[in-house]
């Protein structure tokens, strides 16, 4: 047995022993600021264990493990479906961006920076990411949140929207725009600000599933001091992109992040159609064998990956597939589980876990083809990243951000 | 029948548009979202007081005497409003039922009702995967019913239903009081359809039809309601269609209108393509009312509008981008209606195969 | 019975007795030449019997019936199969656009308009039309063919290409840039051209189905007279336009130009899969049961195009959906048909009517999607024309042709 | 095995692309379409010397000894090139026959003619519609093998065939001696996969396998070379992406490269999911050889190869315009192959009934 599979082994052993308190079977009926409040007990634990901050440097209070030590742990962790929802987008982004870009020059802030690291991996203080708004979902460099110079700081007003957990945040990062004279992705600065400074004002937004996790966050007269700012003046553009391809990197599901497709045979296994086995006609074998092959091959390109970084090599392009292919089959696997449920199918439960449930993976599943890069986006990116297609026809480029016609 | 609507109907189709147009609240569907057990009554006040509750039924009972044309026009403006109640088609199901069973005394009893809108009727053949289940498990003898029908459309408000049973081991169409039958309110994602779980327990019926008479009744019954629906479905896609093309051409990205985007415009003119298609199946199958190829056409229809409708809700979402998928926004109306709609009356398999069997003769 | 149907009738009768001699069965082992021959045959007869030109004014040689006869008369014809395909496109868009474009500002051209008229509808003369070039197939206006004036002419230099049938062509419709100086879509005049004059070179293109009826057509110096001329000078674009838009109406079968459906119902009737009928199968039933739906609402918008047409009124823009519609589908299902009959879909012969036989469907799709617009191009067509969403980006707008980046 | 190509693997990929590229002929292919009975015998001299043929014969039958991973990679590149013979992959199939039948003088006689190329062998399972059909035509019965198989691959040119027939009434795979079976060529869309129908009248013929160890044979020979030739499929699809892709930054319309239309640039895009996806479903198959779950992976493999090579054909062309239509252009070289790759070893809806009966273990 390998360290890592020891290492994967004993991870399991430990989440078994949490699982009774705080699995998801114990977390059935609880509101949700019920399971945030088990989700942080979880989350400090799971620090003391060493289990949080597993491949961050040691010195900033990490575990100084490997990326591949990370994704054991992680595989693991997600059979058991503990409360970690509130801070996959803290400790995913931001908080790494706080680490890389948030020390200072002379890593003045380094104290601070950890203090901030620690508590956000003990779950007592939560970062959200204030990236879209209202005029550019797609287009993260028309924003037009700005921060003016003010004294030594800056005074920043706008509005951000999509902001996930923005509502139990203590702190975010954001980019906006400093100098809208110049080309549009040129006049952008990336800073942290405090979510409960004066002026930060958090409103939820209901979704079409009928929850609340993102929110619209609006910024009236906000000071922000110079010592916030993560970037070079102007060079936001950067930054950010940075923390959207650690997202990419994160999404890596070949169930689209709903049901597996284990659940749509066991379905199956249980109806009739036609006053047959539902697994009998060709048209459900059909579409689970194209299910399975597709699926399959997503998780081969993740189990080539991964083998490619144990085995110290950079792993191929292909991998920005997953979200685009994924997600969108299970749009339409979706839709035919609760088609072949028939009127069954209509008794559903808003709050039901997508990957388990038919009816709630249906109805967030348009939300996945649009977060975290939309398929038009993801598409335009391998065309032109990864097989050198041309950019699409773009008015904005080179022309002063005050200048494109809105 | 003819294919080209007359002036009488298009001034149905205008009118019912532009009554619901100026009726219908957005604000109050997504309220109805949230509850259990409630329609839009504003909605079926409209409804009644248009006479469309009057339109399908034979004028010795009180109705108008039109068909499935007119009906069918009234559809395509309720699909397009994601009408607050299922009566319509419903209840002209039932209708159907009584006139084709032959009970001269049931329909003298009930139709008036229906077209005044006093009473509701609604029709309960569906049990989970099956739209009309080989061997139905409520059972019809001596008389009375027994046994339940899950989820079925209306029966929260309905008056009576018509529903398929054994009956001496064949099927049969009976008509079932609801006074007398449990209900349980299910909860939904399109809880403005008021689907209830019916428990009959020697519940008083009515047989109106039974053995080969029955599944051929029933058949044509669904036939008549699926066309309808399709209407309703191709309302529902055609309006998403046309917020797509709005947004396209109002909303910017990346310096342009989103629309200059052959991603987002040749998706629309798809979008468009699917929708005529389903329009000219439902044209069709409307005139085709009562001809030997009416279930062909009405499987044609269905299968189309229940394409469209789903293509639609998927693409004019993703159009939208974040927008689309907010609770205020309201997309999520027709993407919920889309798929009540596409299982209410039979999925798409069922469909597939009925119209198969229609075309070779080759049952499933 | 209405006139029109007894027309229908009539002309029923007079097909079947031509049938024996000039059908498809007949011809069945023909060379393409004798097929020729037999065709400029049975149209000469088909002129006498008053079914030639059967819309087209009485003046010019035509009958002075309806669309709605033409089109009652050919749906009657196609059941057959009548060795025509050598004259559709000479009768279909050039020689009406010479009646409409060619008689001269004062109809001194009259005479000579009315003579190849007749020689056309008998068969002794065939027009084609040369669009297409190398350098741009969807891009019309991009065409690069130059006619610079010489005297009291013009002297043409240049390729086109894609042109059918123009091997066995005597005259063809042209539009060649007449002022590279001025925006692409101004500078362009359309002509009609001798296709025996001097400096033209006519070279098939065989094509991937083995067949060759289209050319690439040579341009050397060829001379044409300012009486060729069809349009004004700079004013050629509008002309064509107007041909492609009579193509269109044309291009209308639901089965895509391949085999109908019934063809694939009785292909399954007679196959097993699983050692069950195929007909049992829940996928071959999806499609059958698609197509059915998709091609029944095509079929139905035909009819109602159809009857609006007889009842005085425009048939509305959905017209446009056919061929990208059908043609597509038609790819699909023959490529079905070929994998159901397994094996003895090897067996092949490249000259078998594609609309009986799946493998030359199969085979020669491709052509359809593209030639007489190509899916793309349609589906901006319809996006623009019938929903007004923008055009696409063209950098080549408002720019003198000569300055366009090749 | 692992699922990461080492140093020897990754070379024999690269040479055999090198060597095709440099050897092989579009116009040979070309004219091999209209000649019935020819293959491409440059092609095959080169598969002779650079030790294809051995690459997966054991070495104590004369071969290298190597598996489905460097057959794979070579068949990848042979995919690439369209090329213009059949041989490799049915060969390696008849071989895999002996191997599995345990028949250890036949595998002594025909493996070391194969490895060297002296002698070609072929599969001959297929009957119309049916893979591999429940009930054979063809008998064998005291050593003599009677009856037909339609449209067998190489046939024309092999030297004995593994039959897959019917033995007292239950499935059997048998070795026949071609020399002494009747050979009709088919004239096809293909040619140079040489498919004639053969047919044996009493041909002296070996039993290889009978009942349930003939189905358990057939299958692993089906699955196996299944895998080689959606590593193939995959090589052809992955040619044409890269040339459509190459065209696309060429090529101009309307002022622009087209490859800055989305309508292109995302059918690219989508080209390169499908091409990737079928690739690394290639690549897990063959470290899957002689597992429990082998089967499964290589339905995964051939159902996703077979969507690959499809979608690519179609698409590609359709990118191309009228030059991707032209015989010349030599892109229907691609969309034929697609076509009879897609048919040779079963078509999808054989592979999706076997995997789903490898899944769930309901056979379909």
């Amino acid at each position: 047995m390998s360290d890592l599979d020891a290492y994967r082994a004993k991870a399991r052993a430990w989440l078994e022993s949490m699982a009774p308190k705080y699995g998801r079977a114990a977390r059935r009926g609880m509101t949700e600021e019920q399971e945030l409040a088990l989700g942080r007990e979880f989350q400090a634990i799971k620090y003391e264990a060493g289990y949080a901050g597993i491949n961050w440097p040691v010195e900033i209070g990490g575990q100084g493990l490997t990326h591949l030590h990370k994704v054991a742990y992680d595989t693991e962790e997600m059979r058991f479906g503990m409360p970690t929802v509130f801070f996959g987008i803290s400790l995913g982004m931001p908080v790494p961006i706080l680490i890389r870009y948030g020390m200072g020059e002379n890593k003045e802030h380094f104290a601070w920076v950890k203090e901030r690291v620690i508590k956000a991996l003990r779950g007592e203080e939560i970062w959200c990411q204030l990236f879209s708004e209202p005029a550019g979902g797609s287009d993260l460099a028309g924003l037009r949140t700005r921060a003016e110079p003010e004294g030594n700081g800056w005074k920043m007003n706008g509005q951000k929207v999509w902001t996930s957990w923005a509502h139990y945040s203590d702190y975010g990062v954001i980019v906006v725009r400093t100098d809208p004279t110049v080309e549009k992705h040129k006049g952008l600065t990336y800073f942290w600000v405090d979510m409960r400074a004066k002026g930060v004002d958090v409103r939820p937004i209901k979704l079409a599933g009928g929850d609340s996790h993102v929110n619209e966050v609006f910024f009236d007269d906000v000071r922000l001091e110079d010592s916030q700012r993560m970037s070079p003046v102007g060079g936001g553009f950067g930054v950010a992109l940075t923390t959207l391809m650690i997202e990419r990197y994160i999404a890596t599901d070949s169930g689209g992040f709903g049901p597996h497709l284990d659940v749509f045979v066991d379905l199956m296994k249980g109806l009739e159609i036609n006053g047959q086995p539902a697994l009998k006609d060709g048209r459900v074998r059909q579409q689970i064998a194209r299910n399975h092959a597709m699926r399959a091959g997503l998780d081969s390109i993740t189990a080539r990956a991964f083998a490619m970084m144990q085995a110290g090599m950079e792993p191929g392009p292909e991998g920005s597939l997953q979200k685009l292919v994924a997600v969108r089959s299970r749009q339409k696997l979706s839709e035919l589980a609760l088609d072949l449920r028939g009127n069954l199918a209509f008794d559903f439960d808003p709050h039901a876990h997508v990957k388990e449930d038919w009816g709630t993976s249906w109805l967030n599943a348009p939300t996945g083809r649009i977060a975290g890069g939309s398929d038009e986006v993801l598409l335009n990116t391998i065309a032109e990243r990864v097989l050198g297609l041309p950019q699409d026809h773009r008015p904005d480029k080179g022309v002063p951000f005050n200048q494109i016609p809105a | 029948m003819s294919i080209l609507y007359d002036e009488g109907q298009q001034a149905i189709a205008t009118e019912s548009r532009r009554v619901l147009d100026a009726r219908v609240s957005k604000d109050r569907l997504l309220k109805l979202l949230e509850q259990v057990g409630e329609h839009d009554q504003p909605f079926w006040d409209t409804a009644v007081e248009q006479g469309w509750t009057a339109l399908a039924i034979p004028e010795e009972h009180g109705g108008l005497g039109l068909g499935l044309i007119e009906l069918g026009l009234v559809a395509v403006a309720t699909g397009a409003a994601t009408a607050g109640a299922p009566f319509l088609s419903f209840s002209y199901g039932a209708a159907q039922a009584l006139l084709g069973s032959g009970h001269a005394d049931l329909a003298a009893t009930w139709l008036p009702k229906l077209a005044s809108g006093e009473a509701i009727g609604t029709v309960a053949f569906a049990e989970g995967s099956a739209a009309l289940p080989p061997r139905p498990a409520t059972t019809y003898a001596g008389g009375k019913l027994s046994g339940t029908k899950p989820a079925v459309v209306g029966a929260l408000k309905a008056d009576f239903a018509v529903v398929w049973a054994s009956h001496e081991g064949r099927p049969a169409l009976v008509l079932a009081d609801l006074a007398s039958a449990a209900r349980t309110p299910v909860s939904g994602f399109d809880n403005s359809r008021l689907y209830a779980d019916l428990a009959f327990d020697g519940t008083p019926a009515t047989l109106l039809a039974d053995g080969d008479a029955a599944v051929a009744l029933a058949r044509d019954v669904l036939g008549r309601m699926a066309v309808v629906t399709a209407h309703e479905q191709v309302g529902g896609a055609d309006a998403l269609l046309h917020i797509a093309r709005d947004y396209a051409v109002t909303r910017r990205a990346f310096g342009q209108l989103i629309g200059a985007f052959q991603s987002i415009k040749h998706r629309i003119a798809e979008m468009y393509g699917v929708v005529e298609i389903a329009r000219a199946n439902c044209i069709h199958a409307a005139s085709r009312e009562g001809q030997a190829d009416f279930l062909l056409a009405a499987a044609d229809a269905r299968i189309s509008a229940t394409e469209a409708y789903d293509t639609a809700s998927r693409d004019c979402v993703q159009i939208h981008g974040g927008i689309g998928v907010t609770w205020e926004q309201g997309l999520h109306l027709h993407m919920r209606r889309a798929r009540s709609l596409a299982i209410e009356l039979g999925n798409l398999y069922f469909w597939e195969d009925l119209l198969v069997e229609q075309l070779t003769g080759e049952a499933a």
